[in-house]
């Protein structure tokens, strides 16, 4: 499958960090978010993802056959995660969407962050795919 | 999960396995009762627990233990891991499509309540039809009663012949236009009939009936593929199954499930609450309201896993041989009948005593150490249909062998002398 | 049956007791987290388990289990006889009545929703009204709502104070002619506060609406006395009471589950069952379907037994030390602010912070080995009442102590660094 | 109270006994009362005790202000059971029935016959003790 660089990016940062500093490195990210702020305007009811103790919106846009994510959340951790999987998973086609799995979230290795984060992970990955394959039907 | 100890004998998947070492798994089976070794033959009531189950149990409760689904915390995540790959477990073991048409109950019971007060209630009106057996569990004759009263439903009840097998042709002929549900024992608990779950199932869908099974015997003596059976619900109960008390289990189709509204109300089971509305959570935690019942789901687990370290099928033959064992033994003892003669069945052996009352049968023998199980084995209508009150039930764990019966057959004697 | 330890540690009733000494009957509270040692503040949700109520399972399983009530053998009885000890333990602990007039259930939520569906069911019609409060837990609010969609009858939801307290003007101002239950939670899971619940009871009682008590906090933190209360239910659910998951119990006044429909129908429950008509078993039997969770309710009555031995008052007594030195060293945290501070409360500080977000707090402090709680726990119509998402919420249990909320406070410096 | 005669005669033995014989004494209770055999004619279900595994009746008749009761079971360890309850309270006043308590079945010791068979004999007492206030009223 193409086009996972930034997702493979982030596999091998991660899998080289110990617990501390994936922890920092998933609140950096969160911060790096900061420069690019989610507009407010798009924090609606109809992009937030439910399931959550935090709340996370996702929004999905088409240009072409490629598909985009940018998302959000209200808890800085969960906000580093919301990118991860956004940034990850950008600019796929509707095919590489349909086609990820949760062997892509247990490849990100999220240390002693993993389990309840872990499952908040894969809601996220089943609802870009949601919004990815809705969007190709 | 299962013991090392079991995992070692597997080896050779079809050598029996050796019953006198499995027996050393369950530490209850050296109890001595009134001093003398205790016999146990009422699994089918509740099976005895094997060490790594209780083990299991214990350590959940001292090492990782907290409420599930809702921390944040590491001991609240170890616990709902165990508790969601408790469901896995179950499903794996039914052969389920998706973990999540498993929901967790507190027993079989429940399991079949839940699908008549939810299901029924929505799906059923007055002058629907429901068929079930003449040789059911008061688990699945009840709530069908109840719904009965509710909603003027109707129940059909098919006959079954004097050796305990199903009378298809009768049992055929009761299905119509108006059934909606033929809700049928997997195994009969009273006779160890095993009913031909996959006839029934292609008959019932034939008219667009659903196929919900009792399986709360079944599932302890044979393998389960609620795929290959093609039914719409099945109901175990971990008691059974060498699991803790207080857990069961309901598969159910996906798109049967989502479609049934909640049974209980309550945390986990909810997505958004407010005074004006409330929605449901996603499946399974749509049917699963508080706390649930963690640790037990865990040792239900560890459970099914020790079953198949040791091997469904090898279980199965083993059983089988001791049964057959109990048929010869049992059947040569004078005044004494066995009833429930179905060439398909498994593990029980019900039994008849003209020179006894099976209470005074269970008394006695009880002080010779050995467990029976006597009375209407919670199935008053089939009692009824075999014009008996009560009979005398032998049944056969994986950990039972021959001198069990043998055991079973000289208190019988002694009886016949007491009271002869 | 509570350990000789803590039966020797009572010999001065008004003492307080060696906590210390205490957290080592609590296998669970010497592990480590992430190399730290656990510090448990999220006994709310569900409490740690004294090693005696461990033991007393293990040993249940492993010299006399059996299922109950229907064994005539030695093993059956024993079991049979541990199950109904543990009865009259719950109904001595809550001053009942009678014995029967408890009703063990998988957890308080059931405990609730078989009111709901029995006493609810047959006894209220459109238009008739229910109060409860806007403190509710989700267990004490959706099963309403079902009975709402179900009936049309009215819920009416008395509001509270600032400071978390009921309006006691409002509350009864809201009732009338039609209102026939007040459905309220003694102690709150969010706040803490505990509800006046003898004037609740005496201003509902003089309309003639019954009153429902969810006890599932209030009976962890103090003696309960349902005679002395004059509530019609009460509910409780065992694993907040140290006991085991998978069991709660209803406590009910005789005549009104004497005139309630079961709920479940199966084995137990029953006296009479044919095709055409089924009669029910007396109480409690009525309300108890299928093979209960047996071992549970013994494991209960030995927390119960566990929690008397070192005494209620002074179980009391020692959490609110703790929560007066929670409110001053976690009061004085820039940046935070405690919310519920009712004069009437116990065991819960619920907190919010503008340094983080609650789910960041309780990542970060996991991490120190600190376990408490965020999030809605459970009160979404609360969280709204109060205009926030979630709160960070520390609870008590008898084996906390001092140290603990220094690590918590310590944790909670950690993330204002590192988010603040 | 007066009148428990037949009673403490039957704790007395009990209590002498060890539970081989006990179990033999009351299965002799069970066939002495072959030789005063219950009618069949009243073993219908007005009379029939319920929520025993074994089938129980008890009948009762009032004379003056005495009550007695005979009893029977198809089961023969029941049958020596009933007869011990109704041999025990037969001939005792509606006030002394009243007076009947669980600490009397308690007293009849049962060795190892114990608990549901105590259960059994604590429900006959109860139907013993309706069946005489019943009439009382
Ligand atoms: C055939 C059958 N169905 C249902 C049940 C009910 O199981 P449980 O009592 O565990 O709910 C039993 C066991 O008693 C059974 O044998
Ligand atoms: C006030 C209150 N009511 C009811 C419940 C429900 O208890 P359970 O989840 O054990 O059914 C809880 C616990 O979560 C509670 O805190």
């Amino acid at each position: 499958m193409a086009n996972l660089e930034k997702f493979e990016e982030f596999v091998d940062n991660l899998s080289q960090l110990d617990d501390e500093t994936r922890f920092e490195y998933i609140l950096d990210l969160a911060r790096k978010h900061r420069h690019d702020p989610f507009p407010a305007s798009d924090m609606t009811p109809e992009h937030e993802m439910h399931g959550c103790q935090a709340k996370v919106w996702i929004v999905h846009e088409q240009r072409g056959d490629m598909h985009y994510f940018r998302g959000h959340s209200d808890a800085a951790i969960v906000n580093g995660l919301v990118t991860m999987m956004t940034d990850s998973f950008s600019g796929l086609t509707s095919r590489e969407i349909a086609e990820l799995s949760i062997d892509h979230v247990r490849k990100l290795n999220l240390g002693s962050l993993t389990m309840q984060r872990q499952v908040g992970m894969m809601a996220m990955l089943k609802y870009i795919k949601k919004l990815g394959l809705a969007q190709a039907a | 999960m299962s013991g090392v100890a079991s995992l070692s004998r597997t080896v050779d998947d079809n050598a029996p396995y050796d019953v006198e070492e499995v027996r050393t798994d369950f530490p209850i089976l050296s109890e001595k009762i009134y001093g003398k070794p205790l016999v146990f033959l009422d699994s089918a009531a509740s099976a005895q627990k094997p060490r790594v189950v209780i083990e299991a149990m214990k350590n959940l409760y001292e090492h990782e233990y907290a409420n599930v689904h809702r921390g944040l915390y590491w001991l609240s995540e170890r616990a709902t891991d165990r508790f969601e790959q408790a469901r896995r477990t179950v499903a794996a073991h039914l052969n389920a499509a998706h973990d999540h048409e498993i929901v967790f109950t507190r027993n079989g019971t429940e399991a079949i309540n839940l699908v008549a007060a939810t299901w029924g209630r929505t799906f059923l009106k007055a002058g629907d039809e429901i068929v079930i057996s003449e040789l059911e569990h008061h688990a699945n004759i009840v709530p069908w009663q109840m719904l009965r009263s509710e909603k003027g439903i109707v129940i059909k009840v098919a006959p079954i012949t004097d050796e305990g097998e199903l009378r298809m042709d009768a049992f055929r002929a009761l299905l119509g236009p108006r059934t909606k549900l033929v809700a049928i024992a997997h195994m009969s608990n009273v006779l160890g009939t095993i009913f031909p779950v996959k006839e029934i199932v292609a008959s019932a869908h034939a008219i667009g009936a659903k196929v919900l099974l009792d399986g709360c015997q079944a599932a302890t003596h044979q393998r389960v593929d609620v795929q290959d059976i093609g039914c719409d619900f099945y109901a175990i109960t971990g008691h059974k199954l060498y699991g803790p008390s207080g857990i069961g289990a309901l598969w159910g189709r996906e798109e049967l499930l989502d479609a049934m509204p909640p049974y209980m109300g309550g945390g986990e089971m909810i997505d958004k609450v407010s005074f004006e509305k409330t929605t449901w959570a996603p499946l399974p935690h749509k049917f699963e309201a508080g706390t649930p019942a963690i640790v037990q789901a865990h040792g239900l687990a560890v459970a099914l896993d020790y079953m198949n370290g040791l091997g469904l099928e090898r279980i199965a033959r083993h059983e089988n041989d001791v049964l057959r064992y109990a048929n010869e033994r049992l059947g040569a003892i004078p005044g004494l009948r066995i009833i429930g003669t179905a060439p398909s069945k498994a593990s029980v052996v019900s039994m008849l005593a003209d020179f006894a009352h099976a209470h005074d049968i269970a008394t006695v023998i009880d002080r010779e150490g050995v467990a029976v199980r006597t009375g209407n084995h919670c199935a008053q209508p089939l009692m009824a249909r075999l014009g008996v009150n009560a009979t005398v039930r032998a049944s056969i764990g994986l950990y039972n062998r021959r001198q069990d019966i043998d055991a079973l057959a000289e208190a019988l004697e002694k009886v016949r002398r007491v009271f002869g």
